[in-house]
């Protein structure tokens, strides 16, 4: 039995390279060269597969990507990979694939009893049943359907493999190597011109690697080698095999994908298994090729059943002979074709049944031979066993047979002419729809267009290779096709055989048959559309691409209208379907975003920070002390610590954007609300920045640090859009005015020293010239000074903990070593560094308003800012956040909140209720925005946005937390519950 | 896409962030009816189906506002250039 | 106060590891961080361009570039970023008095923006670098589009980049934000890894 | 025709022979009480309720294409309503109601499914987002469940809890949120109109609304101009265009939205997912299919397809929450034209010419509001009052500043 349908000799395989694998725990075996189909079918393995439906037995229709029976499931363990068609895996040693939607097992399915219930399953069922009771449908009905469906199941642990994404420039991608795209790529390349040519398969050649073809005075092999090696002799041509271009996007970009390594076991060291591309070209030829049609008749699904143009690659590129006795059902000449190669290869023509009356071409000698016959079904289940033909007379007959081979005519593949809209046109003169409107810069070649023969095929390929790159300024000298052996292409389709027994299947994968199709018009789903959502015609893995055009046709004639009426239902990409894992590339796990670390990053790690995301940044959440305190302990520590002594604080992360000219005052007095062309040099302030709609977007302070030059600081999530936002307001709004700006967010690292000791620190960083008292450098003082011994530096006497605070700055090469040292320096006070929880809980122990307030829905009326917004001038924002709603006295406002009982732990997102009230959206009084243990107070605080709070104050109103189950009665008060006067920070 | 950025030539749109129609005039604050003018200015759009022209940030390449005429109904870029005069006199 | 002094660290510091790596006994792509190069960037104010190209060419002796591209003398490399406006790197002498000298050449006619130490600087060589950034970077870099002196501002992977070409092994210099520098590192070792490449310290 | 336990036994015996068609395909006649312009599935709705709540049967919708060739039949079909602003929750958990009786009343299976709809957090503020949402919801009796990390895993522990960039925290679940099978719901609601009598004109376009002396009288079509005495304009993506006929200029701009399909696996996904740390949505059909989306193409778009860096930046998402899936294949992926308001939020209104209603601004979220959007526009149309849930869905409110922005990123719709 090995490899007992395997030729002698021929065909494009090594065989020195004997190669071993197992389909359904058995061991075959196979050559370098082949494919998993090939190598199964060598080992006359017929049976592959179960479809999705009915679950009937399913054997290899094709020898390509559009493959729609074949589905299996390759590698094991982590590599597991679900719906693989077994016509495109190339066989690598060891190889390991199952079947799959089927149990107990591929031969004995039990999902094969929905056959018998087929009755009921026809198209649209669904929707019509299962409502009954009402209740059944999520409890029985839904989970039954869910469980049957599916192909293969989901890989679930992480890829051990890796993906990669690149870019490539082209002047002209050729996407196919066939005849067409070689001619193409040639002509173009021999202009200088750079070229990128595309093949999903392994071997350049597409149909002459299949069809025994004479070029010139060479075979059709020998043709295509010569061409790859001049092609490949030029530096300017970069020739992709395993790379399927599945889309095509605008202005140019086509989206590729390139199977490095899924022909060997597992990747080599440092190599993708995939990589996904991103290719810009200036112009792109498509030389697709075109897809043998299907017959549909009877029972066409069962193994066997075969495209006749399969049959000869097959034949002719795998040396196997799929099946040994074959009835040749055929519409046009090419069955002819199909044959000759059979006989060649010692097989057994069992008969040629044409449906054609008035067939022209002869059969070979000896050969059963019907004119205007058909094929009613095929017999057999698990394979073929003879099909029952109808002839010309109407009398029938059965035939003895193992296969049948199918040759309908074919699809040229437009797939990708579609991608931007394209709607291919139905042409009479070839049986085909035709490429329609293309995407700019792409033409179609060869059999793509509708050329079949090889003869215009190769004048295509060489004449539109040369108009593309002449498009483009090269010069490319014309190619004439050399002459090529003759072929006859007569054909006229037959779309079904209407007097058929038995389920004739349209779509293989989906199991959707011409009396499906005929329900669908039926019931009025007569749009194409409608027919394909009804049936799910076309929309399996395979997309329709052996199915479609069929399903076309038979809607048309069920509904009277011709082909062109009907139209196509709308191709998308990706043209096969293409693994997420590529698409995401290395942007997977940690590297899914940049993570931004800030300057004090390894000395945190060194002190056991625990870290958490802010935006792209990693900031410290706190310093725990011990291995297991708690958030809170450390918290608590970390504020009084720095309160009652001093802390530290990276403050980096803010964004720190330069802005230098004349205008700049006037500027900044146009984006914020309050004004800043009268802010002294030397000084900072506090500054508002709302959206035009009269929201707060941004608050930060603003340095002037000299008469034209100024340093605004953003927050840190808001850095970004602060920016553009400023670029937006210079360059579209205020042209005029002569500002530059420059982010200088990463040349600084800046740390906020905070607590009574503060400054005591400092003086022993900084550089003994500079007087850091008081009364020489006050509260929101800020200028350039230096440290540690001429290190340049910035101060900023500023404070968001309320206590005595400075910011400092140093570039940040020195960012490392300055943390280090303030703590040195800070050691004698017994500084802390604090975290992001304790800079959270001083701040709203102050009453700052920070993200959760600044949340896009607050204006600066709601956050008890108004006095913010100067009265005197217009800036961005200003008249929006006027409107009557925004000055309703029922707004919820900004407030503090102190539960009645201190340890009641408030939390964010709580609403407010007042007491009695029911829950009710009109009841609804507010919500709590930030909450916070208070060490200095004892008691959790919380600031949040309460409805006519201001008026309230000292009233007592229920927080409820319903999502977490608590509820606690707070007391409305004001939002700043530590040191009101705000004495601590002048000191 | 590609955007063609007058400076910095054609672009993977990845590079750009989109803004929205362009033209739109910042309304006289001082004006008498100011509130409903900025009431437009914000919120109305001729949202066209066709030829447009509308603002894109340079965003991840020189920073420039640009006004890009586009067809919405195709993707089809007709033309670009700077937002800012300034930005183009400084380009030259 | 000795005990506090500060020493500097480049951005790239804890992360590289000196030494061959990625596939065995090839180097397609040599990798090193840029560290003695001073970065500063020149922005002209409103109708000062001509005026600072001028004065410019008197301090440095070089014409400011035009849109993507770069040009070098004396260890001074302006980069146009754009319109406008020109990163400039300093190495060798002009590392130390880069912002200084803008500063004087520039007068009223520029900001000047001492930029040393926000981006993290690294070179990549070798007849695979163009291979290697292909992976990330979404411009051309072939020689027919991108040349010795050329430069741009663009996107690459998840970043911001600056990047010129500064002689045709091929060789490049790619600047971005110091922050996201372990990031950088990262996807260019894992771009240059089958390739075999060195990092020099 | 009526869909029973024995309509189907039957036809299953008579080899489904004796369907009738779901539809008509009448002549447009030259006058109809009211118009709706858009079969999609708010216009639809829209015809449907009008006929059974308030008894109009001489109406008729208009559709350029075929019925349902919208963005009703590309989206990626998720039902909920755990939104967090008040003019929101009581329209949105209505519609919510009307789906859960939806399949009974309409006689149809719409295989709405009510799997839950999970929203993943990752800080402690969207925590707190999240909370203040389900506390909204909650006001107005609307479940909403607070879920860490380990009631998360319970539910979906195929996902990422170890090695993401964003640490999955918990979540928020509406366990009444899933999905429904989106075209089923406008061939349901296409299949009730009809049979009360309203024509739906596929192939039909709306060229030019007619108006005289400040109110509607008709609607220049593809197929000659239709009589009506009350026109709604339903037309999602493509709202402007139609109101510009008749001088309207609104708060919307359209935008393309790309939606996704993978190849068929067994079960893996039990409910809806989205992902907190970017804008990722996913669920898995009940083929098998994995169906998922993310953001716009942040650009204005009146082309139903996208570009690949929104479709490599969704693909990035999927598999920042579930690696796994990294050998499951893309089948297929399209585009839809959204109607983008300026707050996030929709419009149901009148337009101050007489006889003119809207009902746009639906942005990412239509499907859902599917019922909800048909019943208050037909209430309104029918009463000239807006229905008590749709109170705060008016256009004016731009001018008045009663915006409803529940992402709070103001007046640009791309960032919705
Ligand atoms: C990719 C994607 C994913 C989505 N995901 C979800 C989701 O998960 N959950 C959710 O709730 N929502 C989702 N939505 C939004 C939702 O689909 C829409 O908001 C909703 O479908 C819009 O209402 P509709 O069904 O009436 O629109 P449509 O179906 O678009 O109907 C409008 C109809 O008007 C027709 N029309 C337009 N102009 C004319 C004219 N001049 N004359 C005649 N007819 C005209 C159109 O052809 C169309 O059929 C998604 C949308 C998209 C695009
Ligand atoms: N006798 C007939 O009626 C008939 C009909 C059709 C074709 N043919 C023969 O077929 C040949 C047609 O030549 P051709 O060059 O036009 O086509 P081809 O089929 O020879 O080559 C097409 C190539 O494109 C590749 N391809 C398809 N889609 C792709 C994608 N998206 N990305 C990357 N690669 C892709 C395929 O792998 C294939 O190698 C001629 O030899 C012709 O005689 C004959
Ligand atoms: C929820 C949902 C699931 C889908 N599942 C599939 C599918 O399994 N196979 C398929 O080919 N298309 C599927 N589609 C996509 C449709 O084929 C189609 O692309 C989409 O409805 C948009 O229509 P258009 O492509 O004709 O413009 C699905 C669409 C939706 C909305
Ligand atoms: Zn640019």
């Amino acid at each position: 039995m090995k490899n007992s349908n395997r030729l002698a000799s021929g065909g494009l395989i090594d065989r020195a390279k004997p190669l071993s694998f197992q389909f359904d725990g058995k061991t075959y075996q196979g050559y370098a060269g082949d494919t998993l189909a090939s190598a199964l079918l060598a080992n006359n393995v017929q049976l592959v597969a179960r479809s999705f439906k009915y679950h009937r037995p399913r054997g290899v229709l094709t020898a390509g990507s559009e493959e729609p029976n074949a589905l299996v499931e390759l590698r094991t363990g982590a590599r597991h990979e679900p719906n693989v068609r077994a016509t495109m895996a190339e066989l690598y040693e060891g190889l390991n694939a199952r079947s799959q939607n089927r149990w107990p097992s591929l031969a004995f399915d039990l999902g094969a009893v929905n056959s018998l219930l087929s009755p009921f399953f026809a198209a649209g069922f669904y929707y019509k049943t299962f409502m009954w009771p009402a209740a059944f449908w999520e409890k029985v009905y839904e989970p039954l359907i869910r469980r049957a469906a599916g192909l293969g199941k989901p890989p679930l642990s992480d890829d051990p493999d890796s993906y990669e994404k690149a870019f490539a420039h082209c002047d002209l991608l050729v996407i196919g190597a066939g005849p067409a795209g070689l001619a193409a790529a040639l002509t173009a390349a021999r202009s200088g011109a750079r070229v990128i040519l595309a093949d999903e398969g392994p071997m350049l050649g597409g149909r002459l690697l299949s069809d025994r073809r004479i070029i010139g005075n060479q075979s059709g092999l020998d043709w295509v080698k010569a061409i790859e090696a001049e092609l490949g002799s030029f530096p300017n041509v970069r020739i992709m095999p395993r790379t399927t271009i599945f889309g095509v996007y605008d202005h140019g970009v086509y989206g590729a994908l390139e199977r490095v390594n899924d022909h060997v076991a597992t990747p080599p060291a440092h190599e993708p298994r995939q990589r996904a591309y991103r290719i810009y070209a200036k112009r792109a030829v498509l030389a697709a090729g075109a897809i043998e049609r299907p017959h549909v008749f009877g029972n066409n699904d069962r193994p066997g059943v075969m495209l006749g143009s399969a049959m000869r690659t097959y034949l002719n590129r795998y040396a196997v002979v799929p099946t040994k006795r074959v009835a040749i059902f055929t519409s046009s000449d090419e069955g002819y074709a199909t044959a000759q190669d059979l006989i060649n290869a010692g097989a057994s023509v069992q008969a040629i049944i044409d449906s054609r009356k008035d067939a022209t071409i002869s059969a070979p000698k000896d050969v059963p031979y019907f004119k205007g016959a058909k094929i009613l079904r095929a017999l057999g289940n698990r394979q073929v066993q003879g099909v029952e033909i109808e002839l010309a007379d109407g009398s029938t007959r059965i035939l003895d047979c193992d296969g049948v081979a199918m040759s309908n005519g074919w699809n040229p593949a437009v797939h990708l002419t579609c991608h931007q809209g394209g709607r291919p046109v139905w042409d009479d003169k070839t049986n085909a729809f035709l490429p329609g409107k293309l995407p700019a810069g792409l033409s179609v070649a060869g059999a793509a267009q509708g050329h079949f023969s090889l003869k215009d095929t190769l004048t295509d390929g060489f004449r539109l290779g040369a108009s593309a790159v002449d498009d483009l300024g090269f010069k490319a000298h014309a190619i004439a096709a050399p002459d090529t052996d003759p072929e006859s292409l007569a054909h006229i389709p037959l779309w079904r055989v209407k007097t058929s027994k038995g389920k004739c299947f349209v779509d293989f994968q989906h199991d959707v048959t011409d009396t499906d199709i005929e329900l669908a018009n039926r019931e009025g789903f007569r749009s194409v559309e409608h027919m394909k959502r009804y049936t799910t015609l076309g929309m399996a893995t395979d997309q329709g691409k052996t199915s479609n055009i069929s399903g076309l046709a038979i809607l048309g004639e069920a509904s009277g209208r011709s082909m062109a009426e009907v139209g196509t239902t709308i191709f998308r990409p990706p043209y096969t379907p293409v693994a997420l894992g590529a698409l995401a590339g290395h942007h997977v796990h940690k590297g899914f975003r940049p993570t931004r670390l800030t300057p004090s990053h390894q000395w945190a790690e060194e002190q056991g920070a625990v870290f958490m995301e802010t935006g792209l940044w990693l900031r410290a959440q706190y310093f725990p002390k011990k291995k297991n305190e708690s958030w809170l302990d450390a918290m608590n520590r970390e504020v009084e610590i720095t309160r009652s002594k001093v802390g530290v604080c990276d403050v980096s992360t803010l964004g720190k954007i330069d802005l230098q000219g004349k205008d700049v005052g006037t500027f900044l007095d146009r984006v914020y609300t309050g004004t800043f062309s009268t802010l002294p040099v030397g000084k900072v302030r506090y500054g508002l920045m709302m959206r035009e709609d009269g929201f707060v977007q941004d608050d930060g302070t603003t340095a002037r640090l000299s008469e034209n030059r100024w340093l605004m600081t953003t927050t840190t999530a808001g850095a970004g859009k602060v920016m553009a936002h400023l670029e937006f307001c210079h360059q579209v709004l205020w042209p005029e005015l002569d500002i530059a700006f420059t982010s200088v967010t990463e040349q600084w690292a800046q740390y906020s020293i905070a607590g009574p000791h503060a400054r005591d620190v400092l003086k022993k960083l900084v550089d003994p010239q500079h007087d850091m008292s008081n009364e020489a450098f006050t509260y929101m003082a800020c200028g350039a000074i230096t440290i540690c011994n001429g290190i340049p530096a910035r101060l900023f006497r500023i404070s968001f903990s309320g206590e005595l605070a400075y910011e400092i700055g140093v570039p940040n090469r020195y960012g490392d070593a300055l943390i280090r040292a303030i703590m040195k320096a800070g050691e004698e006070f017994g500084i802390t560094p604090y975290g992001l929880e304790a800079l959270s809980t001083m701040r709203i122990e102050k009453g700052h308003v920070a993200g959760g307030e600044l949340n896009g829905q607050t204006t600066p009326r709601d956050l008890g800012l108004i006095k913010m917004v100067s009265q005197k001038k217009d800036c961005i924002g200003k008249h929006m956040s006027e409107r009557p709603a925004m000055l309703d006295a029922d707004r919820p406002i900004f407030v503090g909140l102190k539960p009645k009982n201190p340890q009641a732990k408030l939390t964010g997102g709580a609403h407010f209720l007042d007491k009695g009230a029911k829950p009710s959206l009109d009841n609804d009084l507010g919500h709590m925005m930030s909450v916070a243990y208070s060490p200095m107070l004892k008691s959790w605080i919380g600031l949040g946005i309460v409805k006519r709070g201001r008026e309230r104050i000292g009233d007592t109103i229920r927080a409820v937390d319903f999502v977490r189950g608590t509820e606690f009665e707070v007391e409305i008060c004001d939002p700043v519950f530590f040191d009101p006067q705000g004495e601590r920070l002048r000191g | 896409m590609r955007i063609p950025c007058p400076f910095c030539g054609p672009r993977d749109s990845q590079e750009f962030s989109f803004l929205g129609q362009t033209g739109l005039k910042r309304p006289d604050p001082n004006a008498p009816d100011a509130q409903k003018q900025f009431h437009d200015y914000v919120h109305i759009r001729d949202n066209k189906a066709g030829l447009t022209k509308e603002l894109w940030l340079h965003a991840n390449g020189c920073r420039s506002w640009i006004v890009v005429e586009r067809n919405t109904l195709t993707h089809e870029i007709t033309g670009s250039e700077f937002a800012s005069p300034l930005t183009k006199e400084a380009a030259q | 106060m000795a005990d506090l002094s500060l020493s500097p660290r480049s951005a790239l510091a804890p992360f590289l590891h000196a030494g061959h790596h990625g596939a065995e006994g090839k180097t397609g792509v040599k990798l090193r961080e840029v560290t003695a190069c001073a970065l500063a960037e020149l922005t002209a104010f409103k109708g000062q361009k001509a005026a600072l190209i001028k004065s410019t060419q008197n301090a440095f002796g070089v014409a400011l570039p035009a849109a993507n591209k770069s040009v070098s003398k004396d260890g001074v490399t302006f980069i146009s970023v754009s319109p406008g406006k020109w990163l400039v790197t300093g190495e060798g002498a002009a590392e130390h008095d880069l912002v200084e000298r803008l500063e004087n050449a520039a007068g009223s006619l520029a900001a000047v923006v001492n930029q040393s130490d926000a981006r993290a600087v690294v070179e990549i060589s070798g007849d695979k670098a163009r291979s290697a950034l292909a992976k990330g970077v979404m411009i051309d870099l072939d020689p027919a589009a991108f040349k010795t002196g050329d430069a741009a501002t663009s996107f690459a992977v998840q970043f911001w980049i600056t990047l010129w070409q500064t002689n045709d092994a091929p060789t490049y210099r790619l600047a971005i934000f110091r922050s996201m520098g372990r990031d950088l590192l990262h996807w260019l070792e894992s771009s240059a890894a089958e390739f075999g490449y060195d990092i020099h310290g | 025709m009526h869909y029973s336990v024995f309509s189907i036994i039957s036809q299953a015996f008579k080899g489904q022979k004796d369907w009738k068609p779901v539809w008509r395909y009448p002549e447009p006649k030259a006058e109809y009480d009211m118009l709706i312009i858009g079969g999609g599935g708010h216009g639809l709705a829209t015809a449907y309720y009008l006929a059974k709540n308030h008894g109009y049967t001489n109406i008729a919708v208009i559709e350029k294409n075929y019925l349902g060739s919208g963005s009703v039949g590309r989206n990626t079909t998720i039902v909920r309503s755990n939104y967090q602003e008040p003019g929101n929750i009581p329209f949105y958990e209505h519609s919510l109601k009307l789906w859960e009786g939806l399949e009974q009343d309409l006689n149809y299976n719409a295989m709405m499914s009510q799997r839950g709809v999970l929203n993943l957090y990752h800080s402690d503020s969207q925590r707190d987002d999240y909370a203040r949402r389900g506390n909204a919801m909650m006001m107005h009796g609307v479940r909403a469940d607070l879920l860490n990390r380990e009631q998360v895993r319970e539910v979906v522990p195929f996902l990422d809890f170890d090695n993401a960039r964003f640490p999955i925290h918990g979540g928020l679940m509406q366990w009444r949120g899933g999905t429904a099978r989106h075209d089923a719901v406008a061939w349901g609601f296409a299949r009730g109109a009809d049979s009360r009598g309203v024509d739906i004109l596929q192939n039909t376009e709306a060229k030019q609304i007619r108006v005289e002396n400040g109110r509607v009288t008709g609607v220049e079509t593809s197929r000659g101009f239709i009589k009506a005495k009350k026109v709604g304009i339903v037309a999602a993506g493509n709202t402007t265009r139609i109101a510009e006929t008749a001088g309207l200029r609104l708060p919307i701009e359209s935008y393309v939205l790309q939606a996704f399909v993978s190849e068929a696996i067994k079960p893996l996904i039990p409910c809806v997912v989205t992902f907190g740390a970017g804008h990722f949505y996913i669920s898995q059909s009940d083929k098998g299919g994995l169906v998922f989306g993310a953001s716009l193409d942040y650009y204005t778009s009146y082309a139903a397809r996208g570009n690949l860096p929104g479709v490599e930046d969704t693909i990035e998402e999927a598999m920042a929450i579930m690696p796994s899936i990294s050998r499951v294949k893309l089948l297929r992926h399209w585009g839809g034209i959204m109607d983008m308001s300026m707050d996030g939020s929709p419009i149901i209104d009148k337009t101050g010419i007489d006889g003119l209603y809207i009902n746009c601004g639906w942005c990412y979220g239509g499907f859902k509001a599917t019922p909800a959007s048909g019943y208050c526009l037909a209430h309104l149309m029918a009463t000239d009052e807006s229905h008590p849930v749709a109170t705060a869905l008016k256009l004016n409110r731009f001018e008045t500043g009663h915006v409803i922005d529940e992402a709070g990123t103001g007046a640009q719709p791309n960032l919705h």
